[in-house]
C-alpha cells in the first residue's frame, strides 16, 4: 500500500480507532457541546467534568470514520488531567498542525504524533479536526459564558 | 493526449454500435489516460458526473477559437455562428427528450436550478395555504429544499411518499398522499443513491386525475435511460449536462409550453426583455424569458456533441450495458458477506448507482483506501441526508457506472474491498 | 492552430510587460487565425464578450481531461483535484479585486445573476414601501430590472441619477436623489454604451453617508480597470468572466461578509446545505451558501486561467493601453463628419466602449457591411434601452475594443465606414 | 463587394428604402396596428382603408434599418388594391420565402423578388418580417373580432 496511506492509517491510530477512550458517560458535566461534519455525516458528543481548573473527566462520543474517532479518543486520552490553559494550548497546536503549520519543539505530542499523516489528505483533516473544534468551541463558549449548541468544522 | 488520439484514429473514429464495447469507448475518454496514485484510473463516480469524451472538449475548443460571441442581437458573423451553436443545442434537447418543441427548452445551471425555477416562479404562484405539494423520501436535496422552502413560504403541507425495504416506492397510499389538495407531485425518475427506478408513468397518471402538476427529476434517469417526455405527459423535466458526457454550468428545464408562458421569470436582465422603458417592462417570449444574461453558450454548444455521441450509441443500448453491468456488480457484492448493498436487488428495477456499507470499515476510509489503488468511488449522503437517515447509517459508499465501464472495473472494484478488509485487519 | 502555437513558442510564451504590444497578444488567441468574409477577422465587439487567449482554452482541456470530477464531499484524488482548481479561482478572485476574504467571492452564471442574489436577497429582506432605490439611466438593464422589480414587488420608489450631455453622471442633485429612505444605489461603473467611467467612489462616500448601500455593476470596469473594491469599500460587486477573456457560463458576487452572512439563499439543494432532515435544513457556510447545485467547476479553473493572463499583462498598462487606443479612435472617428460619437469626449473619463451614429445609414445596414469586411461591431440599444431612448435614437453601432485591438483595426473602422458611404451611396 | 452583401442590398430595395411608399397619413382608417422589433429599436405604424373586401389605401411608417424600411414600403405597393383574401396569400408567400421555402411557380412577385436576397443573413429575415407580421396580425384580429396592441417577431 502507498507510503501516504500506511501514513493516515497508523497502527497507533487504528488502535485508538478500533479501542477509543473516554467512551463512559459522566455522572455530572460542566461542559457540554456536540460536533458534526454534516457533509461526512460524523456527529460527535463531548462532556467535559471540572476539577477547579483542570480536567477531571472527559467523554467523548463519535460517529464516523477512523480518522475522526481516533483523533476523538486521542483528545481524551491527552486532556485529561490537564488545565484549561494547557488543554487551550494543545487544542491550538494540533489545530495548527493539521493545517500544516509547524509544531512548537516544545510541544511533546505523544499519540497525537500520529495525526500527522491526515495533512496529505486534504479533505480528511476536517475529521481529524472535529473533535478539537468541538473541545475550542465549548472552551471558547464557556469563557464568554454564552451558550453553544453544536460546533460543525466545514 | 497525442497517442490517444491516433488510438482514436485507428479505430475507427466516431462510435458505431453493433456491438457494445466500453473498451472501446474508453478510449474516447482522454481522462482514462491518467493514473491514480500510480494506477490506472478506474472510475465509479458517474453518478456526481461523468467524464467527458474527446468530441465535446474539440467542441468546446472549436467553439472558443472560431464561432465565439455574444448571442442574439449581433449582426457579424460570430455571433451569428454562436447564436446557430447555441440554438441548435436546445433543438436537440427537445428532440432528445422525445420530440417536445424547442421553446419548451429552458438552458439552466444546472439540474438545481431548473427545479427551483419551477418552485419560485411556478409555485408562489400557484401553492396556497393548505395545499400539498408530494415528493418522495428518496429525493436529492435538490427536489428535497426548494419545496420544503415553498411549503414555509406559503403554508402549504410537504408530504412524503414513502419507500418499502426494499427501496422501491411505497404506492400502497398513495390516493392517500396525492389528493386533490396536491397542487405539484416532484419526484426522481432514478434514485442517486438507491438506483432505483420509479413508476413515474404511473405516478403521473394518478397525479393529473386528483389535479395536480409533475415534475421529473431527470437527473439520473435522462443520461442512462431512453426518456419519451412527451409519452410520459410529464409537465416539467430537470436534468444537467455534466451528468451526461456535457460540459459543467448547463442543465435544462423543459416545460410544457402552456405552463411556461403563464410563469413569471425569476432572473431579470439582458436577454429575456422585450422592452424595457425607465418604469416599464415586456418579457421576452419563450424559452429567452427564463434565460437572462449571457448564457453557457460554449456549454451549450459542447452539450449538443455529447447528445450527438450518446445519440450514436443509442440510449437502448446504454441502458442494455449498464443493465448487465448492474447486474455483474451485485452478483459481484452479494457474494461478499461484510458488504450490505441498498436499494433493489432486481438490476430491471433499477440503474447502476450502487450505494453499499461494509460491515466495519466506515465509507470515508473505504473511499480513502479504494483511490489509492486507482478505484474513485463516493462516501457520504450524496446529498440525500434524510434518506441516508432512513437507511439508518450516517453515510454509504457509493459506486456508479455509465457508458465507459466494464467488467474489468467491477472486479476491481471486489478485490479492492477484499484488500480493505485485510488492509484494516477485518480479516 | 499548430502554427499559430508554433509562433507563440518562438515568440517565447506567456507575454512579459515591459512595452505592451497588442499584435504579440493577438497570438495568443487562436480565432484571429480566421477569416470572416475572406477577411481577416477584425473584433471590435469586446464588450459583449471577449475573445479567449490559448491559455484559457488549455485550461479547460487539462481540466476535462485530467481533474474532471464533482467538487466537495469527494474523498477521491479526482475530486481533490476539481475542488483545489476551483477554489484556486476563488481565492485569485478574492485578490484581483483588492484582496477581499475568499468567503466573500459566490460563484454565479454572469454578472446578472449576481445582481439579481442582491435585488432578490438582500433586497426582498431590506426594503420596504416608501423606501428609495437609486440607479442611474445608463445601466445594463442586468441593473436595471432587477430594481424595477424589486420596487414593484415592495412599494419603494426607483429613482435615476441623471445624465448631462456628455454622457457624464450628472451629480448637481445627487444629495436630493441619494436622501436618507435611499437603501440601496446600484450603478455601473462603466457605460457599456457611451464608455463613461462613474466617479464611484464619490458615490459611495455619500452613499454610506445617508446610510445606503452600493453595489457596483463592475462588468464593464473590473475587465478593464484597476479595481480595487476594498478601497472603493463598496457592498457589493457583480461581473462576469466572458467579458475578460474567461469561459462563458460562470460570473462573480462580491459582498461584504456581514451582509452576505445575514443574506437568505435563493436557490436551494445541494452544496449550500450543511443539515437537512424531512422537516428542517440548515444553510451551509459561506461561500457555499450561494452556491446550489454542481457549479460551473471548468468554467471556475479556466476563469482562473484568464486572470492570470491578466495580471501578467498588468491591469494598470491594459487601461494604459486602452486609453491610448480609445484617444486615437475617438480622434478618427471625429474627422468623419458623417459620425456623431455618443459618450464624453475625453478618453480620461471613458473606456473604450464606443457607440456612435451614422447621419444616413442604420446601423444594422452599417453592422452587416463592416462585418463583410470582417469587422465585427454591434449595432441595437446594448441592452440599455431607456439610455438608447435618451439619446434620441432607436439604436446605435458600437465599436469596443479589449487588449488584443490595434491602431490598424481602428484604421480598417474608419475605412470601413467611409466604404459603406459610397457603397450605400451617400457620397 | 461580396455577392451576397449586392444580393441583399440590391437597388430596387435600397431604392424602397430611400423613397419608401405608402408614407401619407390616412384620412380614415379600418384597420390600425403597431409592430415592433425590440432587439433592434425598429418600429412600425400601419393604417389600412378598406373599400368592401378590398384594400383601397394604405400607410407604413417604419424607423428601421433599409430591409424593413424597404420591406414596409414593398408591402405598400404591393396589396394596394388587392383583396384581403388576395393580401393573406401574398403575405404568407412572403413569410414562406423570407423562411426558405420555394415560392409557387404562379406567383409573381415584383419587386418582392428583391427581398430574397435576406434569406443570406439570417438575423436580417426578422426586419424584412416586420412589416408583414404587422399586416398578418392586423388582418387576423380583424377576423376573430379581437383587438390587437403590437405586433413583434421575436
Ligand atoms: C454594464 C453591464 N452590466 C451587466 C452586463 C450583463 O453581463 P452578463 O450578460 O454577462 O450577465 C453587461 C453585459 O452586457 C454590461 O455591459
Ligand atoms: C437525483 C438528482 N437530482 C438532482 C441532482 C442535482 O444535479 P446538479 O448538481 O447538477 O444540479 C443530482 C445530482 O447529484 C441528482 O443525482
Amino acid at each position: 500500500m502507498s507510503d501516504d496511506l500506511n501514513n493516515l492509517y497508523r497502527d497507533i491510530l487504528m488502535e485508538h480507532y478500533k479501542f477509543p477512550r473516554g467512551r463512559k458517560k459522566l455522572e455530572h458535566a460542566d461542559i457540554h457541546n456536540e460536533g458534526q461534519n454534516p457533509s461526512c455525516g460524523d456527529e460527535l458528543e463531548m462532556e467535559l467534568q471540572l476539577d477547579g481548573d483542570k480536567i477531571k473527566d472527559i467523554y467523548v462520543s463519535c460517529v464516523g470514520c477512523a480518522v475522526s474517532v481516533a483523533s476523538g479518543s486521542m483528545l481524551a486520552d491527552t486532556i485529561k488531567g490537564k488545565t484549561l490553559a494547557e488543554v487551550k494550548k494543545i487544542a491550538a497546536v494540533i489545530r495548527g498542525m493539521l493545517k500544516g503549520e509547524d509544531v512548537p519543539d516544545n510541544i511533546d505530542l505523544g499519540d497525537l504524533e500520529s495525526l500527522r499523516g491526515v495533512k496529505k489528505f486534504p479533505v480528511r483533516i476536517k475529521c481529524a479536526l472535529l473533535s478539537w473544534t468541538t473541545l475550542i468551541d465549548a472552551l471558547a463558549a464557556r469563557e464568554q459564558g454564552a451558550e453553544i449548541r453544536t460546533s460543525t468544522t466545514e | 493526449m497525442k497517442s490517444h488520439r491516433q488510438i482514436l484514429e485507428m479505430s475507427g473514429g466516431v462510435p458505431t454500435v453493433t456491438s457494445f464495447k466500453p473498451e472501446r469507448i474508453k478510449l474516447d475518454f482522454p481522462i482514462f489516460t491518467r493514473t491514480v496514485h500510480g494506477k490506472p484510473l478506474i472510475y465509479l463516480d458517474s453518478a456526481a458526473t461523468t467524464q467527458k469524451p474527446q468530441v465535446v472538449l474539440d467542441t468546446i475548443e472549436k467553439y472558443y477559437s472560431y464561432q465565439n460571441a455574444n448571442v442574439h442581437r449581433g449582426l457579424h458573423t460570430l455571433a451569428e455562428e454562436a447564436t446557430a451553436a447555441y440554438e441548435a443545442t436546445r433543438t436537440k434537447v427537445a428532440e432528445f427528450i422525445g420530440g417536445v418543441k424547442p421553446e419548451e427548452v429552458i438552458f439552466t445551471r444546472n439540474a438545481t436550478e431548473a427545479i427551483n425555477i419551477v418552485a419560485q416562479s411556478w409555485g408562489e404562484a400557484n401553492v396556497r395555504h393548505g395545499d400539498r405539494i408530494v415528493i418522495t423520501q428518496m429525493e436529492h436535496h435538490a427536489n428535497l429544499v426548494p419545496w420544503l422552502m415553498l411549503s414555509r413560504k406559503t403554508g402549504a403541507k410537504l408530504k412524503y411518499i414513502k419507500i418499502t425495504g426494499d427501496g422501491l416506492l411505497d404506492l400502497s397510499d398513495i390516493d392517500e398522499i396525492i389528493d386533490s389538495r396536491t397542487k405539484i407531485v416532484a419526484l426522481t425518475q432514478m434514485s442517486n443513491v438507491l438506483g432505483t427506478i420509479n413508476p413515474v408513468e404511473e405516478i403521473i397518471e394518478i397525479a393529473h386525475k386528483k389535479g395536480a402538476m409533475v415534475l421529473i427529476d431527470g437527473a439520473q434517469s435522462v443520461p442512462h435511460l431512453p426518456v419519451d417526455i412527451k409519452a410520459l405527459h410529464a409537465d416539467f423535466l430537470a436534468f444537467s449536462a455534466h451528468k451526461m458526457l456535457g460540459p459543467t454550468g448547463i442543465g435544462i428545464l423543459y416545460g410544457k409550453q402552456e405552463f411556461l408562458e403563464k410563469m413569471e421569470p425569476v432572473t431579470y436582465g439582458g436577454e429575456m426583455i422585450s422592452d424595457v422603458r425607465f418604469e416599464s417592462v415586456r418579457w421576452n417570449t419563450l424559452p429567452w424569458k427564463f434565460e437572462a444574461g449571457t448564457p453557457h453558450i460554449a456549454g451549450a454548444a459542447a452539450f449538443g456533441a455529447a447528445l450527438q455521441y450518446l445519440q450514436n450509441l443509442g440510449m437502448d443500448n446504454i441502458r442494455r450495458h449498464e443493465l448487465e453491468l448492474t447486474a455483474y456488480a451485485l452478483e459481484r457484492l452479494a457474494a461478499l458477506d461484510f458488504i450490505k448493498v441498498f436499494g433493489p436487488t432486481d438490476p430491471e428495477k433499477r440503474g447502476g448507482a450502487i450505494a453499499f456499507a461494509d460491515n466495519d470499515i466506515h465509507p470515508h476510509d473505504l473511499a480513502t483506501f479504494l483511490d489509492t489503488l486507482g478505484i474513485a468511488v463516493r462516501a457520504g449522503h450524496h446529498c440525500a441526508q434524510p434518506l441516508t437517515k432512513l437507511l439508518g447509517v450516517s453515510s454509504t459508499t457509493r459506486a456508479s457506472i455509465y457508458i465507459y465501464n466494464t467488467t474489468d472495473d467491477i472486479d476491481h472494484l471486489a478485490d479492492g474491498l477484499n484488500e480493505a478488509r485485510k488492509y484494516f485487519r477485518y480479516v
